[in-house]
């Protein structure tokens, strides 16, 4: 335009000024690795699913979730999600409640009958998986879906070990985890029931299995010498909780003792109180602080009436008398005894006391190394003899339904490298997104979403579920509750608050990048990024 | 005051949508409901290029205001430009970074080129053009203060914003009458028990637009874009005389990081020291509540320019005045959901 | 007045009290209630540099703006002043002439118009009440064409106040004459632009050298201008300067303004005397018409300047560019500086006579000051000298008056 | 050139009288000036007005030193003013008031002027019977007319409709007719005295 020189000046001709010479730092995306992803055993990639579920697409959320844990359903009942615990959320208000979510996705597709995707290619090979527990069928659904021919070899006579000998109805009622284990078979994988493993090398060349994955679990109960009269009735939890499954229930009595600190001694305790048992009451040699059962267990067991006696150890049973000797703690916090005894009235004393691994069916096989009752393995989980991998209870491990899904995982993504002659490369981990690194006050204040719970009387009387999943609606409220730990989602916060539009958003899933010809380096940006996907790095000079 | 309703923030915590609730752009709303900045083909009225410092406050409350001027206007704006850094920095010969029709006068009428552009417009039958005046605290405060008065009295069809740094910063930092009291600045050092602009009186300039009794009145801030890009969109949509205030940090003035710039905003006003508040026809008619509650000293305490509350032996009274300053406010704007307004 | 300038169709007119403007916008507003000033906005403002800046946002935004000051109001818009034309922006404002306190004086004459002489405003003075309508016309037409702003300076309360009969132009004849207001920049949200850049020393001085050169147009402009208005209205109005029975004159008056018709009053008496003198008007005082006045005054032998203001500690302004155009010319006459009607004190003939015959006769060096009370000069001046706490002069000097008063009442 | 100097008080239509009195002269299509004092004037502080009726076009823009004709609308300004300063000797002069030349002591001042140059008119109380209000001003151009001719009454009485309309109008044009009509009187009586 013509007009008059100087004082009178086009627009947007300040584009000619670079004023990104004047820069120190400069701002970069970055993504850094959730604390929930971080801590969950299972692998998942959360903050991905949640990403879809807070958008509606639950299907969606849902795959991406499977292709790390095939039984969503059945782990947002008994995961104890360490992933809640480690959710940077709860230096806001509360962890986001990922599990209910999960439970919702799980049970969404249980609803709407969601398959896993067919696979593209065979492999042509053959893995044997022994045990259907979690590690087993986790393995099985990601053998498979890696284009394996996998076999389930279960010593009895259902799939799902632990979670379904080991973990009560009123915490995961059983069409779910049938639903969940037919979804895997439906993949193609063959489960031989009633099957016992004897010698697994022998099994294995009879049969043609290139490799095998070994997650028998462990069963057998530890027992303790208890000195005890005539028709003391002393059991042994897992074989109680295993006979709530077949058709003769255990006789417990009245009055029922269990003694062990453990979830198992919880669950044993909240069975005999549904079987009708007026007193259910769990003797542990230390106090509560340092019981290893999760807390929230050990409340709701509290609510239903289930009584606990601290810092006392059993001596001996008689007819219907139990003698407990009372303990203290000493300065590394290990229990004395104090030689003051007492004595409980019981019908039935049941032993929580742990269990160990059956590893005959290892007979034979060479440069095994076990120590403690279980298979050492290395880092791909495979055993001393090559092919041959082990996971879940019989490895050393931490003894959770996830920690074996993740195993199930991890092996089959071991043994599939293995079968193709290589070596499977974890991808590199990002720096975890530590809460410091956040801008809270862009996150609105939610509380999170409590679970409903099943009325007192029927959980006392019955097998229900006790926990009841959340509705469409506050499902999708609790996803959204999630803070995107260190990976941009789009909030166009840099690109509204940059001082000189130095940001350019490259559209809907492209996110942002940055115009170096015009950013000064100010920061603001990386400041006010809620959720720290933003780092400044200092120029070089 | 029994119709003072809370606005922006405090009234989003209940909406449905949670991740990034109060971000630019929440991926979860529709794009009608996101900011105006958060648009890819937003009008940049204020473009790359330009000289302010880095963190530049006023920078970027100048785009917001002028962006959602334009979006409420479709574009029908002229802007008048007061001296001052915002002029300074987007205007050297031979660049300007507007891009917007712009014009700057002198130093203290913006407000009265404006009214001469309204009545051109209306005159030449152009009353869907609409004008606005920009400048600093110095230029609106201080020596451009007449001509404001004047146009508020006239009633003239002018929305005037005032982007408060709280100093005169183009000249090199010097007092102004938005200076806040104990705040030190190049004519009013850090020297003896009371340092800075006195306690007590002062200059409220939202307060005298209210007493004029013009249609609309509103404090905002870099720290609640929301809430700055609604009201200008709220002015734009009124006749008559209008004013609003921006609180813009100024790192070179107050001796803050760059990258605090939009922090500081938000703590002066979780601290309560500025209050966000809106008032027609010289009424208080809403207030930005307090989300999270802040002592003073935490708005205080990056800030250079108010070190020396924290080496005398005289700053604890000072920052106890502050507190009492901030704590008035907060019953005055009813800046608290307990303060007991609807 | 306000009727010819309500013929120029001002689309914005801003309006702050002083005398002697005054009145003349205050009939402007009545015009523009009464509708008989259509699509004009009349804005009250709160003061004289307010009304500028409203000018100037008006002017900027397309709009013909016209404003009015005086006196102490000018110097209150003086930074505006000088920005309207540093902007080039074509505002038409009447100045009525009127002194600068202290001490306060709100009678006519120079200095508030000399205050800005160079404040980049083209300056025409106005002789009589007819020409001051005429000018505000052609002052528009300029503005306009060159998009530089004009002030039209009128004799405060000698021709504001005066009643007198002028002939009204006809509104066909002003449209004809003035066409409506073309903008060479122009505030539009369809083609934006940012007026008003900040400038630094790379461009600086070109951007006062254009200014400068559009004043040297104006130079060209003015006399085509006034000619076109002679031609359609009939007048002699306006041009750079005017000259009265100079052709043979020995001894030469310039000055600007309402004292002219004196001057040419008193220039037949002493012609009829046989005394060779004539009189050069000047109209355009901004541009300075130095080739001009040169070629009117090279052939006399002396050349007497009176105006109505002097730079304190130099001399009259008049005067000194007068000296400016003579300057280096061959046989240039002497010229005298005669500083008169300061205040409003009234410039009579006798004093004329006297002076002017004195220029020839007994010349004097720098500044003559017309009608001075040489008494009271000399009675403060002794006041002074004794006592060093000797007050204000001008209340003393009042004393003086009413003591010599009464004692001419005594005798 | 005929010129007028016209003495008054603020808020005697001073200033007033001198613009009729060059209206009136306009539309007897003469060349006519009309100027105040300038100042600004306060009610009751004394003031003068100028005006000048010429055949050819004025000018002149002093202030009238040499008057050919004045008119004092208020007696009581001959103290501590020298109000017929410079007044030619063929001048006329008229005085607002309803007391006689000997008992305003301008006998000697009559005396000087041509005979019948010199007028006394009851201004203000015509003023009052006629508009109601104390202002001489108008009467006494109607008297002047009677007085100096210089203008006819029948264009001051025009002057006078274009600046007041309607009942004021009339009112005024009333009082100058009246004080016209006196002065005619007055001069006719006085011609006969002086025959004595």
């Amino acid at each position: 335009m013509d007009h008059p020189f100087a004082i009178t000046l086009d627009t947007g001709t300040s584009l000619a000024n670079h004023t990104g010479s004047w820069r120190t730092s400069r701002p970069v995306y970055v993504d850094r690795l959730p604390p929930c992803n971080h801590a969950c055993p299972a692998g998942e990639n959360i903050q991905a699913w949640l990403s879809h579920a807070e958008a509606g697409e639950y299907e969606a959320a849902w795959r991406v979730l499977t292709q790390d844990n095939p039984m969503p359903a059945v782990m947002g009942r008994v995961c104890y999600h360490p992933c809640e615990t480690a959710c940077n959320r709860a230096q806001i208000d509360e962890a986001v409640g990922i599990n209910s979510v999960e439970r919702f996705l799980g049970d969404e597709a249980i609803k709407q009958g969601w398959k896993f995707s067919p696979l593209e290619t065979e492999s042509g090979k053959r893995v044997l998986v022994v045990g259907a527990g979690p590690s087993g069928l986790s393995a099985a659904y990601h053998l498979r879906r890696l284009g394996h021919e996998v076999e389930i070899f279960e010593a009895g006579p259902l799939a799902g070990g632990m979670m379904r000998f080991g973990i009560p109805k009123y915490r995961l009622p059983r069409d779910v985890l049938d639903a969940e284990i037919a979804r895997i078979l439906d993949l193609g994988v063959t489960l031989n029931l009633n099957v016992k493993v004897v010698n697994i090398l022998e099994t294995m060349i009879m049969r043609g299995f290139h490799a095998a994955f070994l997650a028998v679990g462990a069963h057998i109960a530890k027992r303790a010498y208890i000195p005890a009269g005539e028709a003391a009735k002393i059991l042994d939890a897992i074989a109680v909780l295993r006979s709530m499954e077949g058709e003769a229930k255990p006789l417990l009595g009245r009055r029922v003792v269990v003694y062990g600190g453990g979830n198992t001694a919880l669950d044993v305790a909240r069975t005999a109180k549904r079987l009708g048992a007026t007193d259910a009451i769990i003797v542990y040699r230390r106090t509560r602080d340092r019981m290893p059962a999760h807390d929230f267990e050990l409340e709701e067991a509290l609510e239903e009436g289930v009584m606990m006696k601290w810092l006392s150890t059993i001596k001996r049973m008689d007819d219907g008398v139990i003698t407990v000797e009372k303990m203290v703690l000493d300065a590394t916090g290990f229990p004395q005894p104090t030689g003051e005894f007492e004595t409980l009235e019981a019908d039935s004393l049941v032993l929580a006391l742990g269990q160990d691994v059956d590893l005959s069916l290892l007979n034979g096989v060479p440069e095994l190394n076990i120590k403690d009752g279980v298979v050492q393995v290395g880092a791909n989980l495979m055993t001393g003899y090559p092919g041959i991998f082990a996971g879940g209870d019989m490895v050393p491990a931490e003894r959770t339904v996830t920690v074996a899904v993740g195993h199930g995982k991890k092996a089959a993504r071991h043994i599939d490298a293995w079968l193709r002659g290589g070596a499977y490369e974890p991808a590199p981990r990002h720096e975890i997104a530590a809460f410091d690194q956040l801008n809270a006050w862009y996150y609105a204040d939610a509380p999170k979403t409590v679970r409903p719970m099943l009325e007192m009387a029927r959980r006392r009387a019955t097998f229900e579920e006790v926990t009841q999943g959340l509705d469409e609606t506050n499902a999708l409220y609790e996803a959204r509750r999630c803070l995107s730990c260190g990976n941009c989602f789009e909030c166009d916060n840099c690109y509204g608050v940059c001082p000189d539009n130095a940001v350019i958003k490259l559209g809907p899933g492209n996110r942002f990048k940055f115009d170096y010809d015009f950013c000064k380096g100010c920061g603001v940006c990386a400041q006010e990024c809620p959720c720290g996907a933003i780092m400044m790095v200092p120029e070089a000079i | 005051m029994t119709d003072v309703s809370t606005t922006s923030a405090v009234t989003q915590k209940l909406r449905f949508y949670q991740k990034g609730t109060f971000t630019v752009g929440n991926r979860l709303v529709s794009e009608r409901e996101r900011s105006v900045q958060a648009s890819i083909d937003r009008s940049n009225a204020l473009t790359c290029g330009h000289r302010a410092c880095q963190g530049c406050g006023e920078a970027l409350g100048a785009r917001y205001a002028i962006d959602a001027a334009m979006r409420a206007t479709g574009g029908k704006l002229i802007a008048v430009n007061a001296t001052g850094c915002l002029e300074v920095f987007t205007t050297p010969y031979p660049e300007t970074s507007w891009q917007v029709a712009w014009v700057h006068s002198l130093f203290g009428n913006a407000a009265a080129v404006a009214t001469g552009v309204a009545a051109a417009m209306r005159v030449k039958g152009r009353g869907d053009v609409r004008a606005i005046a920009q400048g600093g605290d110095g230029g609106t405060t201080d020596i451009g203060f007449g001509c404001l008065s004047g146009m508020f009295e006239r009633n003239d069809d002018v929305l005037y914003i005032c982007y408060d740094n709280e100093a005169y910063m183009n000249t090199g930092v010097q007092r102004s009458s938005a200076t806040p009291p104990a705040a030190r600045t190049a004519t009013t050092p850090a020297i003896g028990s009371e340092p800075g602009n006195v306690f007590g009186t002062g200059k409220s300039v939202p307060k005298i637009a209210m007493a004029h009794g013009i249609p609309y009145v509103a404090t905002a801030s870099v720290a609640d874009l929301h809430d700055l890009e609604r009201k200008v969109t709220k002015a734009m949509g009124i006749r008559g005389a209008r004013y609003i205030h921006v609180h813009v940090p100024c790192p070179l003035g107050w001796g803050s990081a760059a990258h605090d710039t939009i922090r500081l905003a938000r703590l002066a006003v979780e601290s309560g020291l500025f209050p966000v508040f809106e008032a027609e026809h010289g009424h208080l008619t809403a207030s930005r509540k307090i989300r999270r509650k802040v002592p003073v000293t935490e708005y205080l305490q990056p800030q250079k320019r108010f070190a020396h509350l924290f080496s005398s032996e005289h700053g604890p009274q000072q920052v106890a005045k502050l507190q009492a300053v901030a704590d008035r406010n907060i019953v005055e704007f009813h800046l608290l959901d307990q303060e007991g307004d609807v | 007045m306000a009727e010819g300038i309500a013929f120029c169709r001002p689309e914005v007119v801003c309006a702050y009290p002083i005398t002697p403007q005054t009145h003349i916008v205050e009939a402007l507003g009545e015009m523009v209630r009464t509708g008989e000033l259509k699509h004009c906005e009349f804005i009250n403002v709160e003061s004289e540099f307010a009304a500028l800046s409203v000018a100037i946002g008006a002017s900027a935004a397309g709009a013909r703006a016209y404003t009015a000051t005086a006196s102490q109001g000018l110097l209150f818009m003086a930074e505006a002043v000088y920005n309207a034309s540093g902007l080039g922006l074509p505002i038409v404002m009447t100045l009525g002439n009127r002194a600068i306190g202290a001490p306060i004086n709100i009678w006519n004459d120079h200095s508030d118009a000399m205050s800005m002489r160079d404040a980049g405003w083209m300056q025409l003075f106005a002789e009589t009440n007819q020409e001051a309508v005429d000018l505000h016309i052609q002052a528009f037409r300029l503005a306009e064409e060159l998009s530089m702003p004009v002030m039209v300076c009128v004799d405060g309360f000698i021709l504001t106040h005066a009643v007198e009969r002028i002939d009204i132009p006809d509104q066909a004849d002003v449209d004809a004459f003035l066409p409506p207001y073309e903008p060479v920049q122009v505030l539009d949200p369809e083609q934006p632009i940012s007026i008003g850049a900040m400038v630094g020393p790379e461009a600086f001085t070109e951007v006062r050298y254009l200014q400068n050169y559009k004043q040297n147009l104006a130079l060209r402009l003015l006399p085509e201008f006034a000619a076109e208005f002679e031609a359609r209205f009939g007048r002699d109005s306006g041009g750079l300067l005017r000259t009265y029975r100079a052709d043979d004159a020995d001894l030469l008056v310039v000055a600007m303004g309402s004292v002219n018709g004196t001057i040419k009053d008193t220039i037949d008496e002493m012609r009829a005397d046989g005394v060779r003198v004539g009189l050069v008007t000047l109209v355009s005082f901004r541009p300075f018409p130095t080739q001009a006045l040169r070629e009117a005054l090279v052939a006399a032998k002396h050349v007497v300047v009176i105006e109505k203001s002097f730079a304190i500690g130099m001399g009259g302004q008049l005067a000194n560019n007068v000296d400016l155009a003579l300057r280096n010319a061959a046989g240039a006459p002497q010229v005298h500086s005669v500083i008169a009607g300061l205040g409003g004190r009234p410039i009579i003939r006798p004093s004329l006579h006297k002076v002017l015959r004195r220029a020839v006769a007994d010349p004097w060096e720098g500044m003559h000051f017309l009608d001075l009370n040489e008494t009271i000069i000399a009675k403060e001046l002794h006041h002074v000298r004794k006592v060093r706490r000797s007050g204000p002069t001008a209340e003393n000097i009042l004393r003086h008056l009413s003591v010599g008063m009464q004692q001419e009442a005594a005798k | 050139m005929f010129q007028v100097r016209i003495h008054g008080r603020g808020g005697q239509g001073v200033v007033t009288a001198a613009e009729l009195l060059s209206v009136a002269a306009f539309l007897e299509g003469k060349h006519a000036q009309a100027f105040p004092s300038f100042g600004s004037e306060r009610t009751g502080a004394p003031v003068v007005s100028f005006c000048r009726i010429d055949d050819k076009e004025i000018r002149l823009r002093e202030p009238i030193l040499e008057p050919d004709g004045l008119i004092i609308q208020d007696p009581t300004l001959f103290k501590g003013l020298d109000v017929f300063q410079g007044l030619k000797a063929e001048g006329y002069l008229l005085v607002n008031s309803n007391k006689s030349i000997e008992e305003l002591h301008l006998a000697d001042m009559a005396a000087k002027l041509p005979d019948g140059h010199v007028r006394v008119s009851p201004a203000t109380e015509l003023a009052l019977k006629h508009i109601g209000r104390p202002l001489p001003n108008v009467a006494l151009l109607g008297a002047f007319a009677a007085l100096t001719g210089i203008v006819q009454l029948h264009s001051v009485i025009i002057a006078i409709r274009q600046a007041f309309s309607g009942k004021i109008g009339d009112a005024n044009v009333a009082a100058a007719t009246a004080a016209y009509d006196q002065c005619l009187r007055r001069s006719l009586s006085f011609g006969h005295v002086e025959t004595d």
